[in-house]
This record gives C-alpha cells, structure tokens and sequence, in this order.
C-alpha cells in the first residue's frame, strides 16, 4: 500500500510528465483497445461528406461522408507500433554497439565509428524516400527495421561517451578490483546510470520514427495500405481538403493525433528522467 | 619496526606506465619504479599532483598493467601468472578511492554494494548470510548502529559516511593489501582523523598493509610513523625512507624543497621555517621531461654538467634512506 | 561589541544574516556575523565545508547567488574618512566599488579567467571598466605588478588563461587583483587545488604584496596551516556564527571555544614527533534546522543543559579575544583537553 | 602541470617523410575523410537508385496511360522515342561509367527533361533551398540564443515557463504538419495570407537581380516555409542556450567578473553569450544537414522549387542521374555545413585551435 502510494507520488511528481504519461496512455489504449469498441466506418455516404462533429460523428466526416473518428481510433495502430519498434531497434543496436565500441576499444572501435560517421553523413530523409520505393512497405514490421536501422548512429556516439566516462569512474574500477566480473560491471555498474539516458532516447528514436513514417507516407512515397494516420493526412491532402473551411475537421484530425501523441511522449520524458533517478526516487 | 620475519607481500619491479596521449606522442608516467611492501607495512607514496603516484597505486592494484617491468604478488609475478594466482591478488589488494561521491555508485544501496562481492565470491553463501556480514562490516567501520545504514543510497550519506562505506566495501574480500589513494584528503579536517584511525586500526587487527597515496607530508607522516615514505617526482622515486629519517633528515633536495614548502598549523612553526628557494617555479610537462635528473631546472644545487647529464639511480645514503641524487653520492664518495 | 581601541577600520560588519533558499527551506548560511576588520590587518576565517565562511565573503561584496539575500545587518566600508553601507550601494555604485577598493581573488583560479579572452584583454577591460583610457599607461603598471608576482609579462599577456599553469592563473589573479591598487583584498582558498611548491611561492608573493602595499586582508580557508602562516586575527565560523576571534597566537596557542580547539587538535604537523591527533565526532550541522542553543552543543564534550537551551554570544573573554561559549572558562583551564578525552572514552 | 605550451609542434623528426608529413596534416586528413564520405554515398545510392523497382521508362508509361489516357502500346512507343537510354548494360559498367563522368565534373543528362544537364537543373533549384533554409537557420539560431538567454536569466518567471512551453510544443511537433496548420488557419481560414499566390520561389516574369523588387518578391515567396523552419527549430536552440547559458551563470570567472566591477552588457555578451554559445554551434552543422535532407516535405506543402521539389519528382519519374545529383549535393552541403561549424567554433574558441 506504502509503495503503492509512492509510486504514485513520484509518477506525479512531475506534472508536465504526469500530463505526457496520461496521453500516451490514452493514446495506447485507443490504438490497441479502441478498434474492439469503435467500428470502421467504410460506407460511402453521399448526402454526409463533410459534416461538422455531432452527436453520431465525434469529428465529423471525411470527403466520401465517412467517420473521421472510427478512421483516427483505427489508425493509430500502425504508427504506433511502427514508432516503438523503430525505436527498440534504433536504440537496441545503439546501445550493443555503443558499448561494444567503447569496452572493446582498438579496431572494433575505430570500425563502428567510421561506419556511424558515414550512416550520419547520407541525407536520412532522401535516402528513406528512395528506399520506400525499393522495398514495398506494406509490410508494418519492414518499416520500423527500416527506420531502425537507419537512425541508430547519433545514438550510438553517445552511448559509447558515456560508457567511456562511467568505466573510468571510480565505482566501477572498485568493481574491477573486487573482480565482480565484466556481467555485473556492464548489467548493474554501467547500464543503470545510463537508464534515464536510453528510455530518454527510445522516446526520442520513437517521435524520429513517428516523423519519417507518416511524412514518407504523406509524400505518397510508401504505398497505401489499410487505414493509419499518415493514409488519412496524404488523402486528406490529395483531395484539396485544406482549400474548404468545411473540410477543416477532415485535414486536422489526423494533424491533431499525430501532434498530440508526439508531444505526450516528448513531455512524458520529464518523467522519466526522475523516475531513473535514486535521489528523486528517494526523496518522495 | 619488527617486521623483520615479515614476508615480502606486493612489489613493484622496474615499473615503466607509458600513455598515448595521440596519435604519435606518448607520454611516460612512470619509470622505473620499484618498492615492494611487506605483510603490514605501510608505504607512503608522496609527491605532487602528475609525479605519477596515483598511477602507481592503479599498477600496486593491478587497475593498469604496466608498459614494462613486473608487479608480484607474494612473489609470483601477476601479469604472466596463471588465473588461479592472479585471482588471488586480485582479490587480496584492494583500494579506496579519494572522492567519497564518485566511487560508489549512485544506483545501488549500501546493501547492495557490499553484499555483491560477498556473493560473487561466495563468501557468503545466500542472502540471508550476506545480509549478516554486512551488519558486521558496517560495524567494523563504526558505521552503528548498521540498521540505519544498511538501506541508503550514497546520496543519502555524508562524505564522512561514504567513505566508510568504501572501507567496508574493500574489505568485504578480506583483502592483506589495501591501495588508499588520497581516502581522506576530500574530508573535512575535523572527520578526517578519524577515518585515519580506522585505517589504523584495521592494520592492527586485520594485519593489512598500506599503500597510502598522498600529497599531504604532514599526513604521511601521521599514518605512515613506523612505516616508509617514497618521495616521487615526475614519475620516479627520488627517496624512500623510514618516515622519521625522511620527514626530520630528507636528503633528496626535492624532498627538503617540499618540506621547508609546506605550511604549518602552527603559527611560530610556519613563520620560522628555512626555505628552500628553487631556481624557477614551473614544473616541466611530461611531454618534455628534462635530461638528467629531471629535477635539475629547479633544484638549487644543481651542477651543471653533472645533474643534466645522467638520470640518477636510488643508492643508500648514510642514514638508510636510499636517494636518488648526483650530489649526495658525491658527498657519500668524498665522506 | 565594545570597540576596545580606537585603530582605524576598513570595514565593520554587523549583526549580518545571510540565508537562501533551497528546496528543502530557507538554509540559515550567515547567522548574525558582527567583526571588525583593522586597517592593514589579516584576518583568516577558518572552518569547514558548509560553515557559511564563502557565503560570508560573497556577501561582503554582494556577490550572493540569485537565490541568495542579505536579511539583516550592515557592512560599513572605511576609507579615507569616508565611510558607508555597502548593503545600500546601488547596482551603479557597486560597479565603480569592486575591485577599485574591494577585490576578491577566488578560490580556484583555474576558472576565474574568461577562456576566450587573452589575457591582456582582460586586464585591460578592467582597467576600463575603472577609468583607464590609456593602454601605454596600463601595460606599464601591469608590468610592474608582474614583476612583484614574478611574470613575464611578454609571454602571459599574449596567453589565453588555457596557455597557463594553473600556479601562474593565480599569480595572475592576484596581479589583477592588485592591479587597481585596492586598500580591501578577499582571498577565498587562495591555494587550494594548487601544488605544494607552488602553493608555497604563491603564499611568499601574497606575504610580500602585503608588506609592500599594506592593504587589509580578508582571508577565507578551511587549512588551518594557511592561516597560521598569514593572518594576523583568527576568526572561526561553525554552523553560520562566529564562535571565536583572536590573535593568532591566542587561537593557536590558547583557544577558548571547544571547536576551535578540536580543529586544532585534528591536524597533523611537520615539526617534532608524531602527536596524537583527535577527531570532533558527530558531523557539522544542518543549517536548515540548526540545533538550538550552541549549535556545537552535539559535538561538544563541555555541553550543558544551558549550552542546549540558550545560545551564547560573542563576547570579549579575555583582552583582544572574543568567544561565543558558555564554557570558555573551562576550555582555558584544560586547554581543550576534555576534546580529545572524548573520543578516547 | 605545463607552463605556456609551446606554439608549435616539438621539432620534427628527421625520419619523416614528404607522405608522412601531409598525412599529419589535420586539415588534408579531414578533406580525404570527406571525399572518401562523398564516394561510399555516391556508391550507395547509385545501386540502391538503381534497385529499386519500376525503371524510368516504366514509370513514364504508367504516367502517360494513368494521366492521359494513352494506351499501353501508345504510351510504350512514346516512350521509346523520349529515352534512347542503355538500361540494359551492367550495372557495374554503367557505374564506372558515371564516376568517370563525375570526375570530369559531368553529373549525366536528366531523363526526363531529355538533354538537360543534371547540373543546371540543381544550379536552378538548389540556392532556393539554401536560400529558405540559410535564412531559417540564421533567424532560428540568432533569435533561439537570445531567448534562451533571456530565459536562463528570468529564470523561472512567467516569460521563461511561457517560452519553455512553446519551444517544446513547436520542437516536438513534425515540421511539415506545422506547415500544414499554417496552410490550413493562416492561409485558408484566417485568410492571412494569399497562399495560392505565396507558390514557387519567385512570382512569374520576376528576373533574379539585385533590385529591391526582386528581394522582397523572393522573401515574400519564402515567407511561409522560414516561418515553418523557424517555428519547429527555434525550440531546440532555444532549450539548448538555456541550459547552456544557466550552467555559464554558475562558472566561476562569471562571478570574477562581476567582483572585477566590468559593465553589465559586456559580463552579457562577451562573458555569458559567448561562452554560452560555444557548445551550440557543434549541434549546427548536424542541423543543416537535417533541415536540408528533410527539406523536401516542407517544399512539397508550400509547392517552394528546391532541391526537396527536384528529388522527389526525379523520384517518381525514376529520373536516376537527377536522384544521384542531388543525393550528392546534399551530401556535399552537409559536409561543408560540418567544416563551417569547425571553422566557427575554433575561430571562437580558443581552447581548440589547431
């Protein structure tokens, strides 16, 4: 019950990050929940295009008098999951190799830094635009390892800093000397002052991610497939829905989610940053 | 000093440390150095910051292995050892850093900072018996009731505190050498004996010797009474000595300049010291290490020709200090 | 406080309170701090981390962090017959006061030059900031105050601060200091973080300065062996109050307040045999909560009921020395003893 | 530890030889790294380009049979007359080929726009992406460094929360949907602006000279997406100088130099702003590099004529020798953009000049 009530405390700690939590929850829950409850509104309904929000239709209707807001419920899964799997990955591998350059050292270092300083040097966004076309990514999964696989060398850099600036430190050369072994100098040494720093950062990899694929999808350069926030932004568009004050609901609901979701998970790093922290931690 | 019996227990043998510091430059941190510490004993490394002391102790603690020479523990020489030996040493030298709030790691409880090596070791064989031990060693470094320590985190703890904690944490392994690098130079005067007490105390009841890392004279010679001092400077030892023989007769001329240097609390003392007045104030890079006795651009006895010349070796001077001066051996040859 | 002589002063502080806030409350740094400082003397603060003895400095020259104010007290400038408050000076004011009559040389000097700036740029801004239009005029007194802290004016003022030892950056600093030729110098930690021999010709240079320019001194270090090489009156500061003043004999040779004599019980010394040292237990106190009374009152083996419940003030105990303790009388009579008896028991 | 360091190297030794010597030289390192950079990228996007699926012809046929109606034999004979390109040699002698080329400084023909040179259609679309993105980055710098500084010395005020709030909603917002609400309330409901005549990146019949008419109708082209760049970019100059001025605040020669009695403005500029903004200028270069590869969304909402136009429609035509131009150029800024950023920070920073 104590600690229940102090988890509590700490997750309100901070009120920015408490607000950031709550919306990516409710945005979590919407995505994955919400489709079971909502149910796609696919018919095309002539004398209906473009009705302001109502009572039936929250947002209103799009261009064919369909339900802006069944399409927003059902379209959140595909970004989201593209978001956080592109963000697992991209930091997944830039942890591995972050610390694998900085603890193994030599040529292996020298390897994985040249091959970041050239990965940072390709144009992301153009180099993504040609391999929407290269690959068909109708497939959610490819997406996200795309993107993944892309974004990882900022973060590396940075992992392998800080590795190199914690294994110099003093609690860890103790660690050495009471032959602790490289595991638990790694696993409890190491990675826990980095945690804040790496949950940070998959938040940061995520919106990256969020960013790339609805703008490769707006672009038409990914071809459309199932109903996703970045499908109804770029048929917005497609349509002139910005040119009509009527069609305000149409363009700006999508804009809404995608800007709402973006901005709770940046607030919700706040929070993180103190959950991380043992002097926070305590002090509630 | 009755250690005569006592067996040789860690040395250091013609230890050069060298460092890149780029890509083509490499600056030399140690040379040549050699001491060895007996069951114990007390060594004191003294000297300035970058005379390569620290680096030292890192080698003594098997932290940094040397560029050339050997370090031996019971005699056996712990870079070519096999495992079994080396984890021996390992474990049997220990070290307690100088900053209280950088060596223990803010993510973990005193319990578990010093439970981990117990386990690990299998010194204690569950968690429960663990948990014992650490009550007992939190008690050893007067840290009582233990109860009240056991769950903190180190920022919950004062300086003082900590760094009792990092005594508990070397010596959860039981260890027979203990590398203190500058452990009390971070903590205010008033807590700072006692810590030296506690180090103290634990020699006499555990038998641990010392490797005590400091620029402070005045604590070496507190500590370090019936043990040794080595004086380094610019990455050699210069003298080594039973402290009383180096702190009331130093005959290296670096020695004197560092002991007349010092100021005193002690009004009449300090105001009445000779001073040493060196011939220049700048202390040479270790990029740029002087020829000859690297000492000889501010040493005010230099002889030219003589000190720029040679790099002089460590001989015994007359009262059982080995010093490594040019000037001495020819008083010695002359006497 | 009774002005016992008539000597002329640069600055008299009284009844200052200094606190600031912290998240956890109002920390209490500088409690009720009155001293006069004589002309041309040294006095050394000494104490330990977080006894307020920087807090105090910084505010003799209202350099107070943001989240830091004076709540009490005055702090009167004396020079030349002319006297004033330096709590009532203006922002305006203040400008043209620093460093023209009051210089602060830092602890720390590795830090306290502009990095990006040569160092002749910055005396210079300096200079202009008090007056100096003239450059000719500057480089010639800036030469002369370099060959008092044994420069080469060539080669340093050429020099980024990075270009220079970290024992030349303080020598630099204190001919800086100098510079305007101020009649009140504040040293914060003047050696700290610096080699022995270096810390010993920086220490040379500040006792020649001073015998040469005869300015008044305001010394704050925690090393005991600092002050007893340079000042003339010793003040200790415990938990934010003045506890002790004297001579500095008197404080070395004859303390009054059990803390001060457990300070000096605490340090090692070069000279003799080794002597038995004695720590003070228990650790220097919260200055959010102080304890009341004494706040030594914990750590002190000559507290009484009276030292918990009430807090003595300074007071002139014997010529020329002044303490704040109920039981200095006793502390004089065993000269400390009972310090060290405590932590044997 | 050492006195004055010595200006200059430590003699050099004898043994070294002419190659030795240049290979230390840290510049001619640094332009070798760049070029062998430029290589791997122009490599890379030659084959991946060339990977992908749809060649140019088949994309030309999809158009004219989706757009005009031409059938699929039409479409194929027009077509063929309009590329008389080699699509079935290797792709290995192709790219041999092309690097030859480019070392002559030829980037190939377009396709599609049959016979222009690769380089002069960047040379028309290029200094307009240079021009909307320099001009965004100088206001959103200059502009975040003075706010941020202001926030770091109000600090925890109404203005510094009130600012906080907006750099990190604008910062976390996508920049093209920042540019679409701009469109949509601005433009569209608001009628702020004339949006239909904002289009292109000058207004027809203007021609490029420097005349006051030509300025404006340039900047008044560009207006909306500087605005865009500036409003999703400003945020992290501004959190970044904020933090970086606080910790400035804390150094010690701050409070010298207030003890020094030295006028306010100068302890400002030349004291907190400077040093301040030191560590800024390295997060610059990687800045430029972004904005100018995810210039093309921005171009493609405000209908701007910039490299981002040019790529994306090479894209969807499959234009090769257009996609590969541009690949390059944008590498190459990049890589400039990173020289510039050190140049900046060693002339401002001592501590670092080589």
């Amino acid at each position: 019950m104590e600690s229940l009530r102090r988890t509590f405390r700490l997750l309100t700690y901070n009120k920015v990050g408490f607000i950031g939590l709550l919306g990516v929850i409710f945005f979590v829950l919407m995505a994955f929940v919400g489709p079971y409850f909502v149910p796609l509104d696919t018919k095309t309904k002539v004398d209906k295009i473009y009705e302001p929000p109502s009572k039936t239709f929250w947002l209103g209707t799009d261009s064919e008098g369909r339900d802006i807001f069944s399409q927003i419920v059902h379209g959140g899964k595909d970004v989201l999951v593209v978001a956080f799997l592109a963000g697992i990955i991209s930091t997944t591998i830039a942890v591995v190799l972050g610390s694998l350059s900085a603890l193994a050292g030599g040529g292996v270092d020298g390897l994985i830094m040249a091959l970041a300083d050239i990965v940072l040097t390709i144009p992301q966004f153009p180099l993504l635009a040609v391999l929407a076309g290269l690959v068909k990514f109708n497939n959610v999964t490819l997406l996200a390892v795309i993107l993944g696989v892309l974004s990882w060398p900022a973060l590396t850099r940075a992992i392998r800093a800080q590795v190199l600036s914690l294994r110099e430190r003093e609690f860890v050369e103790a660690a050495r000397a009471l032959d602790l072994g490289t595991k638990h100098i790694i696993l409890k040494e190491i990675l826990p002052n980095m945690m804040s720093y790496i949950a940070i950062n998959l938040i940061f990899a995520m919106t990256a991610a969020i960013y790339a694929q609805v703008g490769l999808v707006f672009l038409g350069l990914v071809p459309f497939s199932g109903h996703n926030w970045g499908v109804m932004l770029s048929l917005a568009w497609t349509r002139g829905a910005i040119f009509f004050k009527d069609s305000l609901w149409y363009i700006m609901s999508p804009v809404a989610a995608i800007a709402l979701f973006q901005l709770s998970l940046i607030s919700f790093t706040r929070l993180l940053e103190e959950i991380f922290n043992p002097r926070l931690r305590t002090s509630v | 000093m009755s250690t005569q019996e006592a067996q040789e227990l860690l040395s250091l043998h013609h230890v050069v440390m060298e460092f890149k510091v780029s890509r083509r430059a490499t600056v030399r941190v140690l040379d040549d150095v050699s001491f060895s510490v007996k069951e114990g004993e007390i060594l004191c490394l003294v000297g300035e910051s970058g005379c390569g002391k620290t680096t030292s102790g890192k080698i003594a603690a098997g932290l940094l292995q040397p560029t050339s020479g050997e370090v031996r523990f019971r005699g056996q020489n712990v870079w070519t050892a096999d495992k079994a030996t080396f984890r021996q040493y390992r474990r049997g030298v220990q070290i307690i850093h100088q900053d209280p709030y950088a060596s223990l790691n803010p993510t973990q409880r005193v319990e578990d900072i010093l439970s981990a090596p117990l386990l690990r070791h299998k010194i204690a064989r569950n968690r429960r018996e663990a948990h014992q031990q650490v009550l007992d060693l939190l008690r050893t470094v007067d840290l009582t009731p233990p109860e009240d320590f056991i769950k903190k985190y180190p920022h919950q703890l004062s300086g003082g505190q900590r760094q009792r904690v990092s005594i508990a944490r070397a010596l959860t392994l039981r260890p027979q050498f203990l590398v203190a690098d500058e452990a009390v130079s971070m903590l205010d005067v008033s807590i700072r004996v006692s810590l030296l007490q506690l180090l103290e105390r634990l020699r006499d009841q555990m038998g641990v010797a010392y490797l005590f890392i400091t620029h402070d004279l005045a604590v070496a010679k507190y500590f370090a009474w019936e043990g040794r001092i080595a004086v380094m400077y610019l990455g050699r030892i210069v003298e080594i000595g039973p402290t009383p023989q180096i702190i009331n007769n130093p005959q290296h001329p670096y020695t004197r300049a560092l002991l007349s240097a010092l100021p005193e609390a002690d009004p009449k003392a300090t105001r009445s010291k000779q001073r040493v007045h060196l011939r220049s104030l700048d202390v040479p890079s270790l990029l740029n290490v002087p020829r000859g006795c690297s000492f000889h651009p501010r040493c005010p006895l230099f002889e030219e020709g003589l000190c720029d010349g040679k790099v002089p070796e460590l001989h015994a001077a007359s009262n059982g200090v080995q010093v490594a001066c040019h000037l001495n051996e020819n008083e010695k040859v002359a006497a | 406080m009774a002005e016992a002589t008539q000597t002329p002063y640069t600055l008299k502080v009284e009844n200052l309170r200094v606190s600031y806030q912290a998240e956890r409350g109002k920390v209490k740094a500088v409690r009720d701090v009155s001293f006069t400082l004589q002309k041309g003397e040294t006095l050394a603060f000494i104490g330990e981390s977080g006894c307020g003895k920087t807090t105090l400095g910084l505010s003799l020259i209202r350099l107070l962090p943001t989240t830091a104010a004076i709540e009490q007290g005055k702090i009167i400038y004396h020079h030349n017959g002319e006297e004033f408050d330096i709590v009532n000076l203006s922002e305006k004011q203040l400008r043209r006061f620093r460093w023209r009559e009051f210089a602060m040389i830092f602890q720390g000097a590795q830090n306290a030059f502009n990095p990006v700036l040569r160092i002749w740029d910055q005396f210079w801004e300096t200079a202009r900031a008090h007056g100096e239009t003239n450059k000719r005029h500057l480089r010639e007194r800036v030469e002369e105050t370099f060959r008092l802290v044994q420069l080469d004016p060539d080669r340093v003022l050429r020099a980024y601060p990075h270009q220079l030892s970290g024992g030349m950056r303080q020598r630099v600093l204190i001919a800086l200091g100098l510079l305007l030729k101020p009649p009140l110098v504040l040293l914060d930690e003047p050696t700290t973080a610096l080699d022995i021999l270096t810390q010993r010709s920086v220490i040379d240079v500040l006792r020649d300065l001073k015998s040469q320019m005869s300015f008044s001194l305001i010394l704050i270090s925690h090393d005991l062996s600092l002050a007893a090489e340079l000042a003339d009156r010793v003040a200790t500061m415990y938990a934010g109050t003045l506890v002790e003043i004297a001579t500095v004999w008197d404080a070395y040779y004859r303390p009054l307040h059990p803390y001060t004599a457990g300070l000096i019980r605490a340090v090692p010394t070069l000279s003799g045999e080794r002597q038995d040292l004695v720590s003070i237990p228990g650790s220097p106190p919260d200055l959010i909560s102080p304890p009341t009374g004494c706040a030594f009152h914990p750590r002190c083996p000559y507290a009484t009921d009276q030292c918990r419940q009430n807090t003595p003030t300074l007071i002139e105990a014997e010529p020329n020395h002044m303490v704040a303790c109920w039981h200095w009388d006793e502390v004089a009579a065993d000269g400390g003893a009972r310090m060290k008896e405590q932590v044997e028991a | 530890m050492s006195t004055v360091q010595p200006a200059q190297e430590e003699a050099p030794q004898k043994t070294s030889s002419w190659l030795q010597r240049i290979w230390r030289n840290y510049m001619l390192r640094r332009v070798a790294a760049a070029l062998f950079k430029i290589w791997i990228v122009i490599t890379l996007t030659f084959f991946i380009v060339r990977l992908m699926p749809t060649n140019p012809i088949d994309a030309y046929v999809n158009e004219l049979m989706d757009q005009y109606g031409f059938s699929y034999e039409e479409a194929k004979d027009q077509a063929a007359a309009l590329f008389n390109i080699d699509l079935d040699s290797s792709l290995w002698d192709q790219y041999v080929q092309y690097m030859a080329n480019l070392l002559h400084g030829d980037l190939g023909t377009s396709y599609r726009s049959k016979g222009t040179p690769v380089i002069k259609m960047i040379a028309k679309f290029l200094p307009w992406t240079l021009f909307s993105v320099g001009v965004s980055l100088l206001i959103s710098f200059t502009l975040g460094i003075l706010l941020g500084m202001i926030m770091a010395y109000r600090r925890e005020s109404l203005l510094d929360h009130t600012l906080s709030a907006l750099a990190s909603i604008f910062s976390a917002i996508p920049n093209y949907l920042v540019g679409m609400m701009i469109l949509v309330f601005l433009g569209v409901q608001w009628k702020i602006f004339p949006i239909t005549k904002m289009r292109g990146s000058m207004s027809p019949g203007m021609k490029p000279a420097f005349t006051w008419a030509f300025i404006k109708d340039i900047f008044y082209h560009a207006l909306l997406p500087i605005l865009t760049y500036v409003l999703t970019t400003i945020g992290t100059w501004m959190l970044a100088m904020k933090s970086s001025t606080i910790s400035t605040l804390g150094e010690d020669y701050i409070t010298v130099a207030k003890a020094r009695g030295l006028p306010e403005r100068r302890i400002v500029t030349a004291y907190v702003g400077r040093n301040a903004s030191l560590p800024l200028f390295t997060q610059l270069a990687i800045s430029i590099g972004f904005i100018v590869g995810g210039s093309a969304l921005i171009e493609f909402i405000f209908v701007y004529q910039g490299v981002g136009q040019l790529l994306l429609s090479s894209i969807n035509t499959r234009d090769y020798p257009v996609m590969q131009g541009v690949f390059l150029v944008i590498t190459i800024a990049v890589i400039l953009a990173n020289f510039l950023a050190d140049f900046v920070y060693g002339w401002l920073d001592p501590r670092i000049r080589i």
